[in-house]
């Protein structure tokens, strides 16, 4: 076991998956790079270097770069995932998913429904979301809730390079399509990751902290922010759990049902957008189900309803926050 | 002519019972016994079957709303394909696709589909699957002339060409895309632009089989032989409206009866097989005969079998959840 | 005033509105339809009639017939709209949004934001949703809490032919991007309809039906189905407010919060798929906001996460019925 | 030849002004001072300029994620271009934009734009409004070879010859798409996929300032005239990496080099007007003075100039809420 980056451990689950099984292709915008360029080949791995090392490996047969025709090429993954091949389709920015969501929504994700359950769709999109990048509006986009409300989709967001590996390497294994999202301000951050394969299950969240006094539920990025912020408040003495689901559909409800029913309060923590979102999702959950267990409001932590800024000083006060974190915490406990 | 006398019997016999099953499906529209949206193949049978005989199951093809002719090109099961129009529970989908997503993955058949131009990036993926497995097949994606305009469609033809795809692109030009003339919405070529994407082109008389055959079999060959993808215009015409219950106003008056009269495509095969001696007249009825029985069984079966019950409503989304 | 149906509701609207000025202009496939055919001119009206007639008024250079190819035309319209033209453009089915979605929610939607507000996109799109016509997957689908998601958009449900001819009218007068919602199988109901142009404002939700126990959203053609529960419910003494917010974003969050500090009950009603959806919007803001006035759960009523079905007898358990809005008011007055 | 001697003189120093403010923005993201996507056009000036010199205020331009050079063509402000790009508070966009999103509608500038192929269809869009209001305006869609490839333009091509647009698509072929060659990306022609849209399409020297000048200007007239849309291929390159870090590794050693110093498109018109007799020297070198000077003002500008305080933040969404 050595410290490895999240770009190492998806780069990781990738090849190990890869080596596993001769099935499983990757194919994206530049994943090698340099096709028909006369410099160096395998020159980019992605705009991030996520996938950079495959192509030399595996070959250009089994890591296919693409001109840039999003529809074409998610679609042509969907209809591989169809036909026999797992492939791994990179859509390199979530943002991207307006030129392309048709083969996603109405294609993969529905062909097992509407031919009757006798298709089987081994998909799996990698993208990249999440803003702090200074990206501006059409990079930094969140848009999980988007892919969540699609039912044949799964969806997933791994909070850490632990997370990313065995969550990566059960999306190749599942034969559901499923989209997994990379947050792009996280690629460089470390943790121990094991070396030997290993698939995260889907749909059994994973409780990071566990305390009294509140629930806080997070999402991809959010989840350290949570964790930075159950560590400080424990000081003050308020002990909190916090849950990360890990994959928005299959959402695991019971987990969280029963860590609001310990609690009696609950923080949704979601960077994406306020409407219609995982906060909403989740706190209509509890309000549904637990609601008897409720000690206060329920409180959620979101990005605003605006696209995002460019200017890191709107930035910064865009995106949620520990700060905002804890005052939330902090408003459910005085409430 | 290469043909087989076994082909020609089998072509004949799909384009009949297409056309059995189209004019059957619109009586039993008109009647109010079908639901939903539909759109009969009815008049456009020489392409999917011109194409489709070059085929087997290892081979994909994707198809359009109008689907059922490419699905019994195909080798779909009439009797299924019948139950499904009517939402029954043993339907080729169990009766959740309904016309516009009858598909049978195990024929090669990977669905009509709701979305115009929804098909060619699906083909793309059947033709990497075939080429990276090297399984030697080939997959063909069925475009309306609307849906040649669609951005997915061009995206295709490039990735099919720059992928070097065992691909065929079937442009079915029928002159309309809903009341919209193809003379309208096709700006420029169909041909031009498949050789502009870089790939072999070709015009084809749909209403001649021989043509669409012959030009099928040249483009499908070549994929077949690792050369890539080519695409093929034909032009052909619709003898129903775009959808059941379309009055169809935009069309000439005696459009489609001139059509009928002069350039049938299951007549102008019958002409020529029996003109040319290479089947004999009672040989083709016979077809015309059992196809339509087979059709009026589908029909009566479709009738009486019974719809998905609730148990069904919430299966089938996932393999696991 | 005279009996109107939904769609000639609307297409009054579209009527009226193009004769106050000059820069309405209709677009979309088949909007008048036969171009280039030889029979009929004005032949279709889109296929399901609702712009035919407008055209022979207004003439090919102000509605106008297009290719199928919504990422054009869509973007024209947007483009239009940022140049100087009032477009409403017509995506036929909301399930279509897949193939041109970008230029919604990236380019019309953040014009104005990315552009540091100098931008001004007086775009409409008028598109058909909902289950209930046999229409399968593809045809079927709601998405509306897709479209409320996204920052910069806004978004119309019309419940009714008055509701539908005011909030068109308004929606073209609208400064902002404006999705209209018309369900597909609304169009032949009829209801009073004023003769005159008249606009009903954003973000004013309708309370339908007044009552004492239970607030009961609902949006589209959900809130018909609302009605006739509560009509029912009151001969059982349950009685209801039934809220109509008419647009999804802006949201009259202040009325809704209202009628349930008011109820202390909430179901919502939403045609749409559950996952992030406006049910759980809708509860989650309750959840938050208005915590301590509830007294009992919120009961949620929605489709399943499941892809519209075909065969009628799915279709039929497949939406939410007025059976189920009922138990859910039941449910919540039981707790 | 038919410039004027002030249009070259405006031509010259618009390239300038783009080298100068490029190679500046170059400077100051290698030193860490400027955040984000940042996408520069140095190399291809005589592309965008020599475009925009035949436009005014009311014709539109859409341009890429590359979109510096063109917004300086079309007129923008180079201080508040900077400012954007720096993020500061009276940017170009408020700062809210950035590198990717600057526009200037009041220029008719549409705007850079983050998604390839974004920029087409808004351009039928702003063609369209010319031709309904009769304003006589004309709109250019700036697209990469990249872009040439994603269906919304394949769209954009076949709408504006429909609808007869006046419009312009030019195709920006600076050899890559990020790290992938054109001569791989981009199946078949693009002069021969404008033809097959039906419409006049033509291969251009992009270092040659007079021959992009020359074709813009028959698609321009064209246009305006109401002959409908055309489509210019333009071959050039690109000095920097697809975006500031790029460190290129994909192009051939001494490839950029070589462009430079045998066909640099400012070095070539310079030395064209002056060995024509057309432009003094040491007008020239003014416009160098002036233009460095230029952009080194906007850059102390840029540097000094507040950010956007968090009032900021919510507004802009919506004209009304
Ligand atoms: C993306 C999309 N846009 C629009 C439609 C509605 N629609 C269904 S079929 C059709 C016309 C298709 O014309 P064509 O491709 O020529 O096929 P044909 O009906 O003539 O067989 C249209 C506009 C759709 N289903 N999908
Ligand atoms: C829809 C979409 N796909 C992919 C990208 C990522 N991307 C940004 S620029 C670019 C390359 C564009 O190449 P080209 O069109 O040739 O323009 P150039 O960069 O050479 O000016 C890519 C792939 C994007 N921004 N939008
Ligand atoms: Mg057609
Ligand atoms: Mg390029």
């Amino acid at each position: 076991m050595a410290k490895k980056s999240y770009r190492q451990a998806i780069a990781e689950a990738l090849r190990q998956e890869m080596e596993r099984d001769a099935r499983v292709i990757v194919m994206g915008e530049d994943v090698a790079g340099g096709m028909g360029a006369p410099g160096e080949d395998d020159a980019w791995g992605g705009p991030l270097g996520v996938t950079k090392g495959l192509m030399p490996i595996f070959g250009r047969d089994r890591v296919l770069d693409t001109p840039i025709t999003e529809s074409a090429f998610i679609g042509a993954a969907a209809g591989a995932a169809a036909t026999g091949l797992r492939p791994v389709a990179e859509l390199m920015f979530v943002d991207f998913f307006g030129v392309c969501f048709d083969q996603i929504f109405n294609q993969a994700a529905k062909f097992r429904y509407m031919f009757g359950g006798k298709a089987v769709t081994p998909l799996v999109v990698r993208t990249m979301y999440g803003a702090g990048f200074r990206a501006a509006s059409q990079h930094s986009q969140c848009l999980y809730p988007v892919f969540t409300h699609i039912p044949g989709l799964k969806v997933v967001l791994p909070s850490s390079p632990y997370e990313a590996k065995g969550l990566l390497i059960q999306a190749i294994r599942d034969d559901d399509p499923v989209i997994f999202f990379e947050h792009k301000a996280m690629y460089d951050e470390e943790e121990e990751v094991p070396d030997e394969p290993y698939a995260i299950p889907f749909g059994e969240a994973n409780l990071t902290r566990e305390g009294d006094d509140v629930t806080i539920v997070a999402f991809g990025r959010m989840v350290g922010f949570a964790n930075q912020v159950a560590d400080k408040l424990a000081k003050d003495g308020i002990s909190c759990t916090v849950v990360d689901p890990r994959t928005t559909s299959p959402l695991d409800s019971d987990t969280i049902l029963e860590c609001v029913e310990e609690t009696g309060r609950l923080v949704v923590v979601d960077e994406a957008h306020p409407r219609c979102s995982m906060a909403s999702d989740i706190a209509g959950l509890a309000a549904q189900h637990v609601f008897g267990a409720l000690k206060a409001p329920i409180q959620m932590v979101t990005a605003p309803h605006a696209p995002v800024p460019f200017s890191p000083s709107l930035e910064d006060l865009y995106i949620p926050s520990p700060d905002k974190i804890e005052a939330a915490v902090r408003k459910t406990m005085a409430s | 002519m290469q043909l087989s006398r076994e082909e020609l019997l089998k072509a004949y016999r799909q384009m009949c019972l297409i056309r059995a099953f189209e004019d059957t499906v619109h009586e039993e529209f008109s009647a109010g016994n079908i639901p939903g949206f539909v759109h009969l193949y009815a008049g456009e049978e020489a392409s999917g079957v011109g194409v489709c005989l070059h085929l087997t199951d290892k081979d994909c093809i994707a198809s359009t709303h109008r689907g059922h002719g490419h699905c019994i090109a195909k080798g779909c099961d009439v009797g299924g394909m019948m139950k499904e129009i009517f939402g029954r529970a043993d339907g080729l989908c169990g009766g959740k696709g309904g016309s516009m997503h009858i598909a049978d993955l195990s024929k090669g058949m990977m669905g009509a589909n709701g979305i115009v131009g929804g098909g060619p990036p699906l083909i793309c993926g059947a033709a990497l699957t075939a080429k990276t497995l090297k399984t030697g097949g080939v997959a063909i994606a069925f475009v309306g002339d609307g849906g040649s305009n669609q951005g997915t469609t061009a995206e295709s033809l490039n990735l099919a060409k720059v992928w070097n795809l065992p691909a065929v692109f079937v442009f079915e030009d029928n002159g309309y895309a809903e009341s919209t003339a193809s003379s309208w919405s096709v700006a420029g070529d169909l041909v031009e632009r498949g050789k502009a994407y870089g790939m072999p082109a070709r015009r084809v008389d749909g209403f001649d089989f021989f043509e669409v055959w012959d030009a099928a079999r040249e483009a499908i060959e070549r994929a077949r032989n690792g050369d890539g993808p080519s695409v093929l215009h034909v032009k052909l015409s619709r003898y129903y409206g775009h959808f059941e219950g379309d009055a169809m106003t935009y069309r000439a008056p005696g459009e489609i009866d001139a059509v009928k009269a002069q350039k049938d495509c299951i007549a102008l095969f019958k002409r020529r097989v029996t003109e040319a001696g290479l089947l004999e007249p009672d040989q083709l009825a016979a077809i015309e005969d059992e196809t339509a029985r087979e059709v009026a069984d589908a029909l009566v079966d479709a009738k009486a079998a019974p719809p998905p019950g609730e148990a069904k409503l919430l299966t089938d989304v996932y393999v696991a959840y």
